[in-house]
């Protein structure tokens, strides 16, 4: 075991990053075709490219995780076989996952000395780990208890126990793969502080998001991919939102949508002082009430585990509700099951939308067929329909611009953009009267973004009633009619669009009620 | 019914019990390192069953049972390394693959034994072993504290198991590559290694366990084990992937075994409902699982064979 | 494929052995009811004159009752002059079996019963007569005045022998307790092996037991210094120590009629029983162990009361 | 071509097993003629092959449901022995009724008691959260005992309660039971038919029936089809109890189509099922767990199983190497799925190579043919 326990400070000040020439193949994809890609000691560059453009793949290569089928890794100017994460973590190489790679059942010291030798030999010994933690937290402002479950940890906490864990083996050059696409702005302000520590202590950084404005805000130089080729290499100084979307999409992208005026109608969805637990059996939601009329998008703002995923869920009918009322378009859904509440004119798009929204092993077809499959004309007396079948999901695909070999593709091959629209299609197909949206562009490219906001905006104009969580205040400025945030289970206000700015937003979400200035 | 609680009948009940837990014991604890890793091994009994053989054809051909035990041990590392190889390395469905080297060992121990040694002459197992002191106390002493080696060490194996899943840092890794093998794997512990480990680790055991049914009853035969290796594969299901909830399982299921024994031995379980009387440990078992109404997840990644980037 | 080469001289030149097989439920050396059989045509074979003059086939370890149906009919279609059917959960098989082979003889055991075919023998043991006279020696040597039997279902060969033992203690000693416990399986060997334990703790001092998982149940005996009664096959050398006597079946006593009537073309229709009176069965006792010189002849008595009809000896109930 | 892979799987097995007999002093040359021989050898051999493979066809079909609902059902030994003793007891209740009514109603009592005996450890792992394993393992030792009670006790044929011989059987069945012969001077009968409908029905019922596509999402996703507002507990049980359903059509058919027309017990559950409930699982991973690939391969073990029991007669080895030969062959069979799968893999990636999109088809493994595939066979690379 090469690593050993803390204090052993780093090793030198950053690396020196050259690949060389990448290339790696999927069954059915060409991820990297010969990229070439650059980190200097004390830089934090961004890679930049559309879902499914090899960003990940290259820094998977990076880290040992993929073999690559051609190119060279130089470190320092020496060429280096990374054949392993093992090699990868002795070359100084640390990584923070697109989807985070912790044990949810361990505390987050046994996470962090996994796979280190311990001072006591073959015994566990976790009081030092937890101690070096707090020293990193303290140093780098990550905030965390080294003795919490990691299942019990926000998404953010997370992170920083990701963080941790690359500083404690002396990362010198550390990738995070969309590290901002899960964390509230204040987080990623709290995070930005932290990586540009780093990098003033010398570390190399590689940074990846789909925010603009964040790439823009934290890079010094800035790689653009696109169908796994290399489009160029900017600094950042030179950049721009609109020139960035070029380079990546290879045309024009609207970045600001127009938010005609709509006739606000009825009241389609109520909530009346909603309370439900979380997974971990503590209250989530306490008393929640709103009301979402037809033709407006009501936002949930607010840090992530404050209940919003909960109540999405109560609405969608996949939580039970400990207290309080539901009404969908005036009739009591309380108590009603998913199904109940989608005749009633639901549609949902969910968070996890792998783990709730699709099928993976299922043919996009199927997946598109997944809330209607046994209904007339789709399949009659228990039969399912294929040719009627076919026809609905060759007009859904179409209408919704899923890109996709076949309707008999898997659903887990897609993109994770092309993935969301296909539920976006399949959600928004019966022009539903309430639309949940949670968090519906999460990890999604701005081409897809894009689209997703234009067909949310339309579904706006068509007379529903959206009720959008998101955590991208962005997003939530470009959409919403109205604005609630939610804090520890409560709404702390609703504001309208109007009046909203994201200091006051931030301020509320941070649990500091309006003193009303 | 009164007889049966006299002190002499529940001492020997009792006693008998544990005896019967013993190889439960050993296979399912060996099981419940294989499973805390992620992997199944339902072929739990084949292995038990070569290791019986192997432990009582090395004692009966003067041996001795020290090294009994030794070759049960690596007749179960080698059956573990097999079942390691393709459930680890080539990926095979293990509740499938787990099946296949059970016929197996079900088939190539009384292969062997038929071949080899034909008559099932008996053979002396390990002597009773009474602890000072703790043997003389009353009603306990000859309950708990007048066995065999073997039953002691079976009993010893469970906090040894808890202490090395717990407290170690192997114990950690096992725990990591059964719930999250890829975060295992970015930090570069060995996925595949663990689970060697943990597969031979557990076959090992499995192999004593049958050492230990042979030596214990001084003979082998085929079919020996009689199923005790699934049932072995339950009681970590039971036991909630926990060497001590196991022990719980196991000694539930040899308790009742002996209970039932000694109410048909006592006339007090009427001979034609024998067979009713021998379904008694399968059905508490399953029914102590509903109504102790523990929810245990079991190891997320147990049954999912691992590939770097699937 | 047939063996046998061409032996010079004999009666016949060009003469074939005569074919039997054997298919039987557990392993022919398992020391109980599939080796007493094989050792049965073992027997025959050498006094017939080797595997030149008798070719043995054994099909053994056919639990699964279809495929041991499948195993009688290929060795019937393969022409066997005798195929044997040693379980009695094959006989209902047999009597569909048989009538398609006419040619062929065929036996079944262990039942009394030939269905009223032509080319079907049956043979049992009078199990319950070797209990009985062991079951009188039992009752004679406890000292504790219980007695323990173990046995696997309640059925066929087993119940009789049981059944036998126990009347015999009855009958020696009314006094003596009797328990009874059959575990439910003729193969799992630890659980007669608790079995013997938890008699012993009842106060047994004597036990007996019978099919093939006893195998457990004698070490337990022995270990315990409890003594032993074995049946089906002569089980001293599994505890010598502690082995009083067992009673072992001698089917090559049936088994010479059945060949002699075969090659005289009489196919079947004989239902035998092996007793102690025609010499199918005996006692053989441990020459090894130091039994009291009443105890044995109270047992040559009871014997020998039962050869002469003296004693009659209860048939199970 | 995938198929090859589990056929090249068990022709390494019996390379061992060649070994094997070496040792044993046998000729494998002779062995492995006298196996196919057995299997093959003529009409009577045949029709004995389709006869062991009918049960394996039948469990195999069941268990492909339960997998694909997710669950592992390793109580087809149990099932088997539940079908069958609800069919005897319905043959036995009513003698005298025809065989146009009695036969169905016979087998329809299989599938009932078989379906129970999965709604069971369905339902406990519903609703209780109970895993299957852990509840099929006990159920199967449950069963067991209550065939033995049951034959020895209330279901025994008097005959042997007044002979004394107690052999632990029923009575022979009514002939309205016997399942009818199809070809003459063997002992193929009706059961062969039932079980290929059964698979056909299983392979309609999966992929063009709403149920068959609910157990599927269910069995792939329990929360994206939980919100589709599918009753996910309910899947569960429904696919369990199925799949006992078909064990115990198979324990019906064992008992309806046995040479003694009748049920016996030696007192062990592998005495009355040879094993199907576990080799059934094996007949369904080589057929690629899907319905009518499962019929060739449950024919292939069938006549793996029936021919080695051949070997063991010819040859005279120990029959205890007819079942090591066969674990030998489940564990190199399921093992040689990895090449099936890398090859499909390395199709896809050369078909990239070459530009040719269409051959990006489902991922191997999954095998789950969408409306066009045709049945019975992976959706493979070259009919792309
Ligand atoms: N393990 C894999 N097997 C097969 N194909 C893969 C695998 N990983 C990635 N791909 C494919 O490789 C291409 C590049 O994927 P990659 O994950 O690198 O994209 P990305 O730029 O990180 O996208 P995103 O922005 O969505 O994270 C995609 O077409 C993807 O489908
Ligand atoms: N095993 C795989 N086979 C095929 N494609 C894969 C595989 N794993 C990942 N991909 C594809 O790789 C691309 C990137 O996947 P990744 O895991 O980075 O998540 P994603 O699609 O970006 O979604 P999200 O950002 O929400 O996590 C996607 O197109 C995904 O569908
Ligand atoms: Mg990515
Ligand atoms: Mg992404």
């Amino acid at each position: 075991m090469a690593e050993t326990l803390p204090g052993t400070g780093g090793r030198g000040h950053g690396l020196d990053l050259a690949m060389r020439g990448i290339v790696k193949r999927f069954p059915g994809v060409l991820a990297n075709d010969h990229v070439d890609f650059d980190v200097r000691r004390g830089e934090i560059h961004t890679l930049l490219g559309e879902n499914g453009a090899g960003k990940s793949t290259l820094m998977k290569i990076l880290y040992g995780l993929y073999r690559p089928d051609a190119g060279e890794i130089r470190i320092d100017g020496e060429p280096v076989q990374i054949d392993s994460p093992r090699r990868a973590i002795e070359l100084g190489i640390g990584m923070i996952h697109q989807h985070f790679m912790l044990v949810p059942t361990l505390t987050v010291a046994e996470n962090v000395a996994l796979g280190l030798a311990s001072p006591k030999g073959p015994l566990l010994d976790l009081a030092p780990v937890a101690r070096r933690i707090e020293e990193l937290s303290e140093a780098y402002g990550l905030r965390v208890d080294p003795g919490a479950m990691v299942w019990q940890l926000s998404v953010g906490e997370q992170q920083r126990v990701e963080i941790i864990k690359a500083l404690y083996r002396d990362a010198e050059l550390l990738a995070l793969d969309e590290p901002t696409a899960v964390l509230t702005p204040q987080e990623v302000e709290d995070l930005f502080v932290t990586l540009r520590a780093m990098a003033a202590e010398g570390h190399s950084l590689i940074f990846i998001s789909h925010k603009l404005h964040e790439v823009l805000d934290i890079s010094d130089r800035i790689t653009v991919l696109r169908n796994g080729r290399l489009v160029g290499t900017v600094s950042s100084a030179d950049a721009t939102k609109a020139g960035l979307a070029r380079m990546m999409v290879g045309r024009e992208v609207v970045l600001e949508q127009v938010r005609a005026p709509v006739e606000v109608g009825p009241p389609r969805l109520e909530i009346f002082d909603v309370r439900a637990r979380g997974d971990r059996g503590t209250e989530a939601v306490r008393g929640v009430s709103l009301q979402v009329r037809a033709g407006e998008i009501l936002a949930i703002a607010g840090v992530s585990g404050n209940g919003q995923r909960e109540l999405a869920e109560v609405v969608a009918g996949l939580r039970e509700a400990t207290g309080g009322r539901v009404l969908i378009d005036g009739s009591d859904v309380t108590g009603a099951d998913p199904g109940q509440r989608r005749a009633l004119g639901l549609a949902y798009i969910p968070e996890e939308r792998m783990r709730d929204g699709a099928i993976g092993q299922f043919t996009v077809a199927e997946n598109l067929m997944l809330h209607d499959f046994d209904r007339p004309p789709f399949a009659r007396h228990g039969f399912l329909d294929f040719a009627e079948i076919e026809r609905h999901c060759r007009r859904l695909v179409a209408d919704f611009d899923v890109k996709t070999p076949s309707l008999d593709t898997t659903m887990k091959s897609l993109s994770g953009g092309n993935i969301q629209k296909a539920i976006l299609a399949r959600e928004l197909s019966a022009n539903p009267k309430v639309l949940v949206a949670s968090q519906p562009t999460r990890g999604v490219d701005i081409g897809a973004t894009e689209y997703i906001h234009r067909r949310l905006l339309d579904q706006r104009a068509r007379g529903t009633a959206t009720l959008l969580i998101s955590e991208d205040l962005d997003e939530i400025l470009a959409l919403a009619d109205r604005i609630a945030v939610m804090y520890e289970g409560e709404v702390m206000d609703v504001v309208d669009r109007a009046d909203a700015d994201v200091g006051r937003l931030g301020l509320l979400m941070a649990g500091v009620r309006d003193s009303g200035t | 019914m009164g007889e049966f609680f006299t002190s002499a009948v529940l001492v020997s009940t009792v006693a008998s019990g544990l005896r019967l837990s013993t190889s439960y014991l050993f296979a399912a604890v060996g099981e419940t390192f294989g499973q805390r890793s992620g992997v199944l091994n339902l072929g739990v009994d084949g292995i038990m069953l070569l290791g019986a053989f192997g432990a009582y054809y090395t004692v009966l051909n003067g041996g001795g049972l020290w090294l009994g035990m030794v070759v049960a041990i690596t007749v179960g590392l080698v059956m573990g390394l097999a079942m390691a190889f393709t459930s680890v390395t080539l990926q095979a469905e293990q509740g499938i693959s787990g099946i296949g080297f059970y016929l197996f060992g079900l088939g190539l121990s009384d292969l062997l034994f038929q071949k080899l040694v034909g008559t099932p002459l008996p053979i002396r197992g390990f002597p009773e072993l009474r602890i000072p002191f703790l043997a003389d106390l009353p009603v306990v002493g000859e309950m708990l504290f007048s066995h065999s080696i073997v039953v002691y060490a079976a009993f010893l194996l469970v906090p040894v198991a808890a202490f090395v899943l717990n407290r170690t840092t192997l114990g950690l890794k096992i725990r990591s590559v059964g719930e999250n093998p890829e975060a295992a794997d970015t930090l570069g512990v060995s996925v595949a290694g663990v689970r060697y480990l943990t597969v031979m680790t557990g076959s090992a055991l499995a192999g004593l366990g049958g050492a230990a049914l042979a030596t214990e009853l001084g003979i082998f035969q085929q079919n020996l084990t009689a199923g005790q290796g699934f049932i072995a594969v339950a009681l970590v299901y039971f036991g909630a992937w926990r060497p001590v909830g196991v022990m719980a399982g196991s000694l539930l299921y040899g308790l009742v075994a002996s209970v039932v024994l000694q109410l048909k031995t006592l006339g007090i379980i009427p001979r034609s409902a024998s067979e009713l009387a021998a379904m008694l440990p399968a059905v508490l078992t399953i029914l102590a699982l509903v109504v102790a109404v523990q929810r245990e997840r079991q190891p997320a990644a147990l049954t999912k064979p691992y590939e770097r980037g699937a | 494929g047939g063996a046998g080469d061409e032996a010079g001289g004999g009666e016949g030149a060009a003469e074939q052995p005569f074919r039997i097989a054997v298919v039987a439920p557990s392993a022919i050396n398992d020391l109980a009811f599939s080796q007493s059989i094989y050792d049965g045509l073992v027997a025959i074979q050498e006094e017939m004159g080797g595997p030149t003059k008798v070719e043995l086939a054994v099909t053994d370890g056919t639990f699964v009752v279809e495929d041991a149906a499948a195993a009688i009919r290929d060795y019937a279609a393969q022409g066997y002059d005798l195929v044997i059917a040693h379980g009695s959960q094959y006989g209902t098989s047999l009597q569909e079996i048989a009538p398609d082979f006419p040619d062929v003889s065929f036996a079944w055991g262990t039942a009394g019963d030939t269905f009223g075919l032509p080319n079907v023998f049956a043979y049992e043991a009078a199990s319950n007569q070797g209990g009985y006279v062991m079951g009188v020696m039992a009752a004679a040597l406890s000292e504790s005045g219980v007695v323990g039997i173990i046995g696997p279902i309640e059925v066929g060969d087993a119940k009789l022998y049981v059944d036998g033992f126990a009347a015999g203690v009855k009958a020696q000693d009314p006094t003596v307790d009797v328990t009874i416990n059959y575990t439910g399986s003729f193969s799992d060997v630890a659980l007669a092996a608790e079995a013997a334990r938890a008699a012993i703790g009842a106060g047994a001092d004597v036990l007996t037991g019978t099919a093939q998982m006893v195998v457990g149940a004698v070490g337990v005996a022995q270990e315990e210094g409890v003594l032993w009664f074995g049946t089906q096959a002569d089980q001293t050398q599994l505890a010598p120590e502690i082995v009083v006597a067992s009673q072992v079946y001698h089917w090559e006593v049936v088994l010479r009629d059945m060949i002699d009537l075969i090659q005289q073309g009489t196919l079947g229709g004989e239902a035998y029983v092996i007793d102690l009176a025609n010499g199918g069965e005996e006692i053989a006792f441990n020459p090894g162990f130091d039994l009291p010189a009443d105890v044995k002849q109270l047992g040559q008595d009871t014997i020998q009361g039962i050869i002469d009809g003296s004693i009659v000896v209860p048939a199970g109930g | 071509m995938g198929t090859l892979f589990p056929v090249a799987a068990v022709l390494a097995a019996l390379v061992v097993g060649a070994v094997m007999l070496l040792l044993l002093g046998a000729s494998p040359g002779e062995g492995f003629a006298a196996m196919i021989d057995g299997a093959f050898g003529g009409p009577r051999e045949l029709a004995d092959t389709v006869n062991k493979a009918v049960p394996l066809l039948l469990v195999g079909v069941g268990i492909t449901i339960a997998f694909r609902a997710n669950v592992i059902n390793i109580g087809g030994e149990g099932q088997i022995v539940l079908g069958a003793l609800t069919a005897t007891a319905l043959a036995l209740a009513l003698p005298d009724w025809p065989a146009v009514v009695l036969l169905p109603l016979g087998l329809a009592a299989g599938l009932v008691g078989g379906a129970v005996w999965g709604a069971v450890p369905g339902a406990l792992k519903a609703y209780f959260g109970v895993n299957e394993i852990l509840s099929t393992i006990m159920l199967n030792i449950v069963a067991v005992q209550g065939m033995n009670y049951l034959l020895r006790g209330p279901m025994i044929d008097p005959a042997e309660i007044e002979s004394g011989s107690r052999i632990p059987q029923t009575m022979r069945l009514p002939p309205a039971t016997d399942l009818p012969v199809l070809v003459p001077d063997t002992r193929l009968n009706l059961g062969a038919v039932i079980a290929v409908v059964a698979a056909v029905v299983v392979y309609v019922f999966l992929w063009r029936t709403t149920y068959g596509y609910r157990i599927r999402a269910v069995g792939l996703n329990p929360f994206a089809s939980r919100y589709a507002g599918i009753d996910v507990k309910r899947s569960t049980v429904v696919a369990l109890t199925l799949s006992g359903a078909l064990c115990g059509l198979a324990g019906a058919i064992l008992v309806f189509g046995s040479e003694s027309h009748r049920m016996v017990t030696d007192g062990s559950t592998t005495g009355f099922t040879g094993s199907a409930g576990f080799n059934g699982i094996v007949a369904a991973l080589f057929g690629g767990l899907h319905p009518i690939g499962t019929i060739p391969a449950s024919f292939l073990f069938g006549a793996l199983l029936v021919g080695a029991n051949r070997l063991q007669r010819v040859t005279q080895v120990p029959s205890a190497l007819v079942i090591a030969l066969n674990g030998l062959v489940v564990v190199f069979v399921v093992s040689s799925a990895i090449w099936k799968r890398r090859l499909e893999q390395r199709a896809q990636l050369e078909a990239v190579q070459t530009g040719d999109q269409a051959a990006q088809t489902s991922l191997p493994g999954d095998v789950a043919p969408a409306a066009a595939d045709p049945p019975g066979r992976d959706s493979g690379t070259d009919d792309g």
